[in-house]
């Protein structure tokens, strides 16, 4: 899967096909970002394969020079399985919205995320669905009034990153389009994180669900909600004026300037399952005092074996215990009769 | 004294509980005979319960095999013997046994609580009221004497009792003159890490054989060999025959075979079958539902493998939309339907021909795709391989058509050499550049590239393509002439059949029956019988029913009137009529049941009549 | 100097960039139209991208409208009017436009960059290149003007360019004499909340009428009201016709509507449109997908709901299995399928005709279900109604076929008082007690029974059912007589249907042409004008296309030729074929788009001919 | 739904058809404990619905004279969804099986949860497919032989109480076919829950995966082994011998002989998300000394409106808002005219 000397730049993984979603939409950063890393990555563009299901997010291969399929609706994850069981030196990248992945394709995703094939999927999450033009997801806010929810949304949304880790993910990550840089770093992590990589891309839908993540894209707010994880390091956000550390099972917000001192932080561990969890679950919509910041980064990574892996072992074990199949054999089988 | 007859045909019926193991003793049985060299034909029925309720008619569970010195084509449907387990089990069957039949009835198996259990007058026991001119009746204490053949064995009561089915079957294999060694090899094998439960297994069926000779004024049967096609045979079941001719084929395709399947029944015997031969470079998938199943195969297809999967009614319903996207896609894909009763859930474990409408229609859009059927439990190979040579040659799904009663029927199989069975040509592309995904050769196939093939990437999807690009495209003409590309590809595929040949009878003439899938055997008989009354009738039976092959209406046109047997109401019937104007009279049954020769005989007596 | 002259029929294109509010200029083009008295048909035609990229042919939106003082039955082929706000959209309808047309361009979008998008040559203006002879061109700067009509307004230049639609617009409407008051109305309740950017529309608005009269030797048109039958007339668009249609019925049958969608284009405009109206006592449930949404519907209707679901080409490939489901059930479920471009995801936002055989046959087993269509806007609602009727009053599963063309197109409607429509019976169990699931009635309904009736509770499901108790039967004659009174009961429906009437054309005939759906208008017009040309020429139009009339067997022998336009590859005409011996010739048209009579007249023509 | 003064007993809830699940399956047991336990929960049997899949468990609502529906396989969620939120009086109960609720069925599961409908879900663990007669299943530990896995399962299984949580369902419960009184006093809670119950029930299927859970039920071991949760008790088993404290985010076993008082552990609290989610990963298959007790009980139960209230609440505010559906109006639209 690495690059023979080839050296990449951004532009050789751009195709021929003029993008299409509207101007404006978060998509193009995510696509540049995309194209922008890739060469860092090593991978030989023969190697390379997009699989999407049915969204304008899902609409991604085409803009991509590599190897692609736009599937069918939510089955990304599965058509995604079975090319990187039938060919596991390639390197898979599954593109889904919060309806295509968490809507109709839901069971795929959490199957995909307990099998742990390596593979990467970046949920480009909206809040909305925008190819329909404008119905609310499982992930749009109680109360969002769409076209399909004139009265405003009844459905408790999923939370992505808690739906992952209690379906057994090994890799669950959060960033957003409108920051560039940590876009790219995760993208990154995802693809060196052997095993299924789940990443959650906060994505401004323009036209149907405008601002739906502008506490954490606005230059003026973003500071005082967003918490950008590194491991090793302790939970500060605020330009550092304030932290979080842990009471028992409490996490608490605790102002840095007065009281407290990093060394009193809950320094961040993104082996810690329990950790993972209760980070995943900053998840409270409007803002107060005590609003909690919302995570991006890696929440959690996990080494296990995966799925291709344990396969080809199976294949070799037959290999060893059954010798190289011999069609003959099969076809006759050990009991035979013959009529002159 | 023991009297000899011969026989040149004789059908049995085993039956009793679930539990009973009758599955088991009619499987050796079937394989001990087509050892001895007889042509047979085996009919499984079992409910759909796990183990249903102990000594109820619904909990009853049946094996039927036909075999003879002469050609044999269905398990038959009236049995010469039949063996009752139980009081449920020969409530359920004794309608059906010959007169003049023989019939082996365990005693302990009509006692009051068996009699209650079957809804029976518990205070008469029915075989006092059998007229011994009906029937040979041998009433055998099976459970008994089993228990003191076993007796000092360390085993309790109940795993004792389990071996009755072994006491029965050597009683039979006595009657028949059947070589108890199969399935003493077949024990050992199974029993290998329990010696004691295979000491109780030998014993019981020794027993049982030896029993024959206690009984005093017996006859015992000689059932020569068959004057099969001379070569070397084996007992094949329909499900294992279907998993050969896909691991034959993508091996001569030189294709690794990924196949994703969610369990079924019947259909899960693929799934189990090829899952035990990994040795064949073979990738089995065990999906989470059909439709990731049908979407996991063609991801497979994509990345260069030979994408399977199986299934049955519901789990077909569930890949419609799949489908049509491996039709815009122009991947290779085989897709396997073992029919079942439906509709909807329906009857599971018993056989139906009602998928056939679903498999040439059942998709959103113009979604032509070649659909194909196997004819008997060995054809499945040949079926299945020639599903997959299309699905290859031609980059297209292919649907294939078995059911429940050829995927757990057996029969004796003339196997090819692999050697024999024709290459399978991959359509690569051969260039190095200027790829365009969907230019076709003059076939109208496209050509295949694979991920990880150098300067060639390309993205494929479910949405209208430009022509030759294969990029997006929402242009009208290019529409309609993509829709025409896609059914004319299909419809060339006609063009490699072989010329159609009739199974029998003359070249023209009164009635042409006309059938597909697993009806193939009854009809045959049928025919054969009618031929022998000089009736003016053929048979012809289909392989390819989308598209029809070329020249079936020539053949059509050569008979009067056409008559379509089928397990449904009239699917290939209106397929048909919607393409040729001929005759058609449609011959339907809808029991879940397979044909008898006998109600297909008659229906040709009275169409050959009007 | 201003000329003036009348009009009986006139077919306006408007055009331009998918964020140029082409369909709201459109819509209400239409309802002032319909308000003024004018007969119309429209027909919009947007991209498959929410705003596909601007200045590019991909990126063309498109909405016409055919309106006149004469009956109006299509959106019309060749418009008399074209606008055209930019290069694009000029490229790709210029073509188009009737000789001797009129052309209004809006210059700004002709610059160097729009000419660039939409891939045309720089260096020439196009507009510079038309002969005046051959169209009346009017090149109008509307950017510049509007933006100098809103001079002044606390805007941004971007949003005051978002009300050039309306400068265009208000030119047309003086071109031809249309009443500003229904849009200004409309603008106001619509930015109620945006006083600024309603003053720039109005303001727009009045700009765009008021320019005509600075342009010199300039022809204004006026178009009467049309003829047509006495009435009280609203306008309206298909999806919104099928909802009232759904919401009528369930009021007359005195049951709660509970509809579950997933949303998928074309058909998503229903969920919105029943989320809506709450007030009815409907409940919408958004499901997760569309196999959610049938057995969520299903759920309701077990329930004692009118369980609805509506869908599109490859949602209906998913619900399958489910539509099997409530064939077994024996319960009311409305399925529609707002039919688009196929096969798979296909052309998502384009008509076609090419689910009907899914409709019909997509399923596993023997699982007839109803199946009728709709044939124009307004039709919806009674097709709606009949859809429901049949399945509240049959107690069974019946699939509305719609299609994206009248979905989202437009006619005046003269709407029926709700008094007026038939009442619509439900079979529920009248007694107390004995009560049988699947005991019948003449017509082989079995009666409902609701959850939260004391003492007769009961279980259904999707296993054979024993004839009357309904309790799971394996037993195979039992099986085979369900099948048939599953067929049977269906095939009674059409004993209910009127007697078929053609639209127009003599008793007997060289030609009938038979149409389906949302070719009603198209046909209607065809066979208008071939019968003025004095052919022998009529028209028949089905509402229920399964199970076909018992009449339709008579009609169709009372002609030599049976012509059959489809937009699919000829899926009626294999139905027909099947079901009855007629020459059959069909007329296909796979192009995403609706058919032109001139398309029919010439097929007709041939037809009549040989 | 409150009966009428009606009092039932056992027999009243079963019907009149034999059942026909192997005998010494565990689903006899749970039928019989439903069938015990209903006259004490007060439903009035006209209002009493099961809604099932496929499966042997599936079976289980011909066997309850009460309304019922077997449905098709995985989607009784979404029917039951229907039905409830049609009739929001009736008390509906799913019963699935861990092939038809967690394969098929996961995604219909899952938005279930998230809806949180007013709804049981019963969901009968075998660990393995009964009605294909033996494959794994989605919660058949790795490694495990079965038709479908000759050389074993390479597919890491769901823990079904984790993704129920991932999925914000708000009643989270286990129990067992063999503990009669423990499976009881679950369904009773689930009943009185308001909201979606999550019941997970381990069942022996001892045709194809018998024993599956000897751990938790066989006398001599299951002591050691099961934790049974009680609300505002400390955690204590194996015969009071060990308990569970936590040392910050990190559950420990104690011994209680020595060093640990009961005031020492960890008080169970089924309000609270982390302990739950704690709980809910104690899943380690073969025991060692380390390995944590399995919990039995209510992990987990929060209040959080139901989907028919708020429904029911959107149509009420429909009425305040626009009145009264009137058909005429609404076929007549605001803009007519009229043709003499
Ligand atoms: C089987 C099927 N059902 C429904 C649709 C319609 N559809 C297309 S995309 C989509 C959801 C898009 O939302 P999301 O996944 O969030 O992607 P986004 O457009 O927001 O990027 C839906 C419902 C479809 N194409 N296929
Ligand atoms: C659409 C569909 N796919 C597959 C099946 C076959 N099938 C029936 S039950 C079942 C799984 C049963 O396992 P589980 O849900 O654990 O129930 P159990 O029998 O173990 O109680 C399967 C795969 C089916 N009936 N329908
Ligand atoms: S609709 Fe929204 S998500 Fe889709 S392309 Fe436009 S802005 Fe992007
Ligand atoms: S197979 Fe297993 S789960 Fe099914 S009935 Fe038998 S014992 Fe119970
Ligand atoms: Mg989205
Ligand atoms: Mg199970």
């Amino acid at each position: 899967m690495e690059t023979n000397g080839t050296a990449y730049t951004a532009k050789d993984f751009s195709s021929d096909q003029d993008v299409r979603w509207c101007p404006g939409c978060g998509d193009y950063s995510i696509l540049k970002q995309m194209q922008t890393v890739l060469p860092e990555l090593g991978i030989n563009r023969k190697d390379l394969v997009f699989i999407s299901g049915i969204g304008c997010s899902s609409r991604f291969p085409y803009y991509m020079n590599s190897y692609g399929m736009h599937s069918i609706h939510g089955r990304a994850p599965a058509v995604a399985s079975g090319l990187k069981a039938a060919n596991p030196d390639l390197s898979v990248w599954i593109i889904t919205g919060d309806g295509d992945g968490l809507s109709i394709g839901g069971n795929h995703l959490i199957h995909a995320l307990r099998r742990n094939l390596d593979v990467n999927i970046l949920l480009f999450n909206n809040e909305i669905y925008g190819l329909t033009k404008g119905q609310y997801s499982p992930t749009s806010e109680l109360g969002k009034y769409t076209k399909s929810s004139p009265l405003g949304s009844i459905d408790h949304p999923f939370n992505p990153l808690a739906l992952a880790l209690g379906a057994e993910a090994t890799f669950v990550a959060r960033t957003v389009d409108r920051d560039p840089i940590h876009l790219r770093e995760v993208l990154k992590r995802a693809h060196q994180h052997k095993g299924t990589s789940y990443v959650e891309i906060y994505q401004n839908c323009n036209v149907f669900n405008d601002g739906a993540f502008e506490l954490w894209t606005d230059k003026r707010q973003k500071g005082a909600h967003s918490l950008i994880l590194e491991q090793g390091k302790p939970l500060v956000y605020d330009g550092g004026k304030k932290g979080l550390r842990l009471d028992g099972i409490r996490p608490q917000i605790v102002d840095m300037d007065n009281d407290y001192s990093e060394s009193d932080l809950w320094v961040h561990d993104e082996k810690d399952s329990v950790k993972a969890h209760i980070l995943s679950r900053f998840f409270d919509k409007d803002p107060t005092p005590e609003t909690f910041p919302r995570p991006f980064g890696i929440l959690y990574s996990e080494d296990r074996f995966t799925y291709e892996t344990a396969m080809q072992n199976q294949m070799d074990k037959a290999l060893d215990l059954q010798g190289k199949g011999d069609l003959d054999d099969l076809i006759s089988g050990k009991n035979t009769w013959t009529v002159e | 004294m023991t009297r000899e007859e011969k026989r040149t045909k004789v059908a049995i019926h085993f039956a009793g509980d679930s539990g009973d193991g009758i599955q088991l003793a009619g499987s050796q049985f079937t394989l001990t005979t087509a050892l001895q060299g007889n042509d047979l034909s085996t009919f499984p029925d079992f409910p759909a319960e796990i183990r249903a309720p102990i000594g109820t008619v619904a909990g009853v569970s049946g094996f039927q095999i036909n075999f003879g010195s002469e050609e044999i084509n269905t398990p038959g449907s009236n049995p010469d013997v039949l063996v009752a387990m139980n009081a449920a089990a020969f409530k359920k069957n004794i309608r059906n046994l010959k007169k003049g039949g023989v019939l082996i009835a365990n005693e302990a198996g009509f006692d009051k609580r068996n009699l209650r259990l079957a809804h029976m007058d518990e205070s008469v026991n029915p075989l006092d009221e059998l007229h011994s001119s009906d029937y040979q009746l041998y009433r055998i204490d099976v459970t008994r004497l089993n228990r003191e053949a076993l007796d000092g064995l360390e085993l309790g009561m109940k795993e004792k009792d389990r071996s009755r089915n072994m006491f029965a079957l050597g009683f039979v294999y006595w009657l028949y003159h059947r070589n108890l060694d199969p399935t003493l090899q077949f024990l050992s094998s199974k029993f290998k890490s329990k010696p004691v439960v295979l000491e109780a297994n030998i014993r019981a069926l020794k027993k049982g054989y030896h029993y024959g000779e206690t009984i005093e004024a017996i006859t015992r049967y000689r059932v020569e060999g068959a004057k099969l096609q001379p070569g070397t045979y084996r007992n094949i079941v329909g499900n294992q025959a279907l998993g050969m001719g896909l691991i034959a084929a993508s091996q001569k395709a030189g294709l690794d075979l990924f196949y994703a399947g969610y369990p079924i029944t019947p259909a899960s015997d693929i799934l189990h079958f090829l899952a035990r031969h990994k040795n064949f470079g073979i990738k089995t998938f065990q999906a989470e539902d059909e439709i990731a199943a049908i979407t996991a195969s063609i991801g497979a297809s994509f990345g260069g493998a030979l994408g399977v999967t199986a299934t049955s009614g519901p789990g077909m319903a569930l890949k419609g939309e799949a489908m049509g996207l491996s039709v815009m896609l122009e991947l290779p894909l085989v897709i396997v339907n073992v029919q079942r009763g439906g509709p909807s859930t329906g009857l599971p474990t018993k056989t139906e021909q009602a998928d056939l409408l679903q498999a040439v229609y059942g998709r959103n859009g113009e979604a032509p795709i070649p659909v194909i059927a196997a004819q008997s439990a060995s054809d499945c190979f040949f079926a299945a391989y020639e599903a997959t040579r299309i699905a290859v040659e031609h980059m297209t799904p292919v649907i294939l058509l078995s059911d429940g009663y050829i995927a757990n029927g057996a029969e004796p199989w003339r196997f090819p050499k692999s050697a024999d069975l024709e290459k399978i040509h991959v359509p690569y592309f051969k260039g190095k550049e200027d790829y365009l995904p969907y230019r076709r050769n003059e076939k109208l196939v496209r050509s295949w590239v694979l991920p990880g093939q150098e300067g060639l990437e390309h993205r494929i999807g479910g949405l209208e393509k430009e022509k030759e690009s294969g990029n997006v495209s929402y242009d009208p003409d290019n529409h309609e002439e993509m829709v025409k590309i896609r059914a004319e590809r299909i419809s060339l595929i006609a063009n490699e059949y072989p010329a159609l040949k009739r199974v029998q009878g003359p070249e023209q003439g009164r009635v042409l029956v006309l059938g597909w899938g697993s009806t193939f055997g009854a009809i045959k008989v049928a025919v054969r019988n009618a031929l022998a009354e000089g009736m003016l009738v053929s048979q012809l039976h289909l392989r390819h029913i989308f598209p029809f092959p070329n020249d079936l209406k020539d053949v059509l046109s050569d008979y009067d009137t056409v008559l379509i047997p089928e397990l449904n109401n009239g699917q290939l019937s209106k397929l048909i009529r919607q393409e040729y104007d001929t005759r058609v009279i449609a011959l339907n049954k809808i029991k879940g049941l397979p044909f008898g020769a006998d109600e297909i005989l008659k229906k040709i007596g009275e169409v050959h009549g009007d």
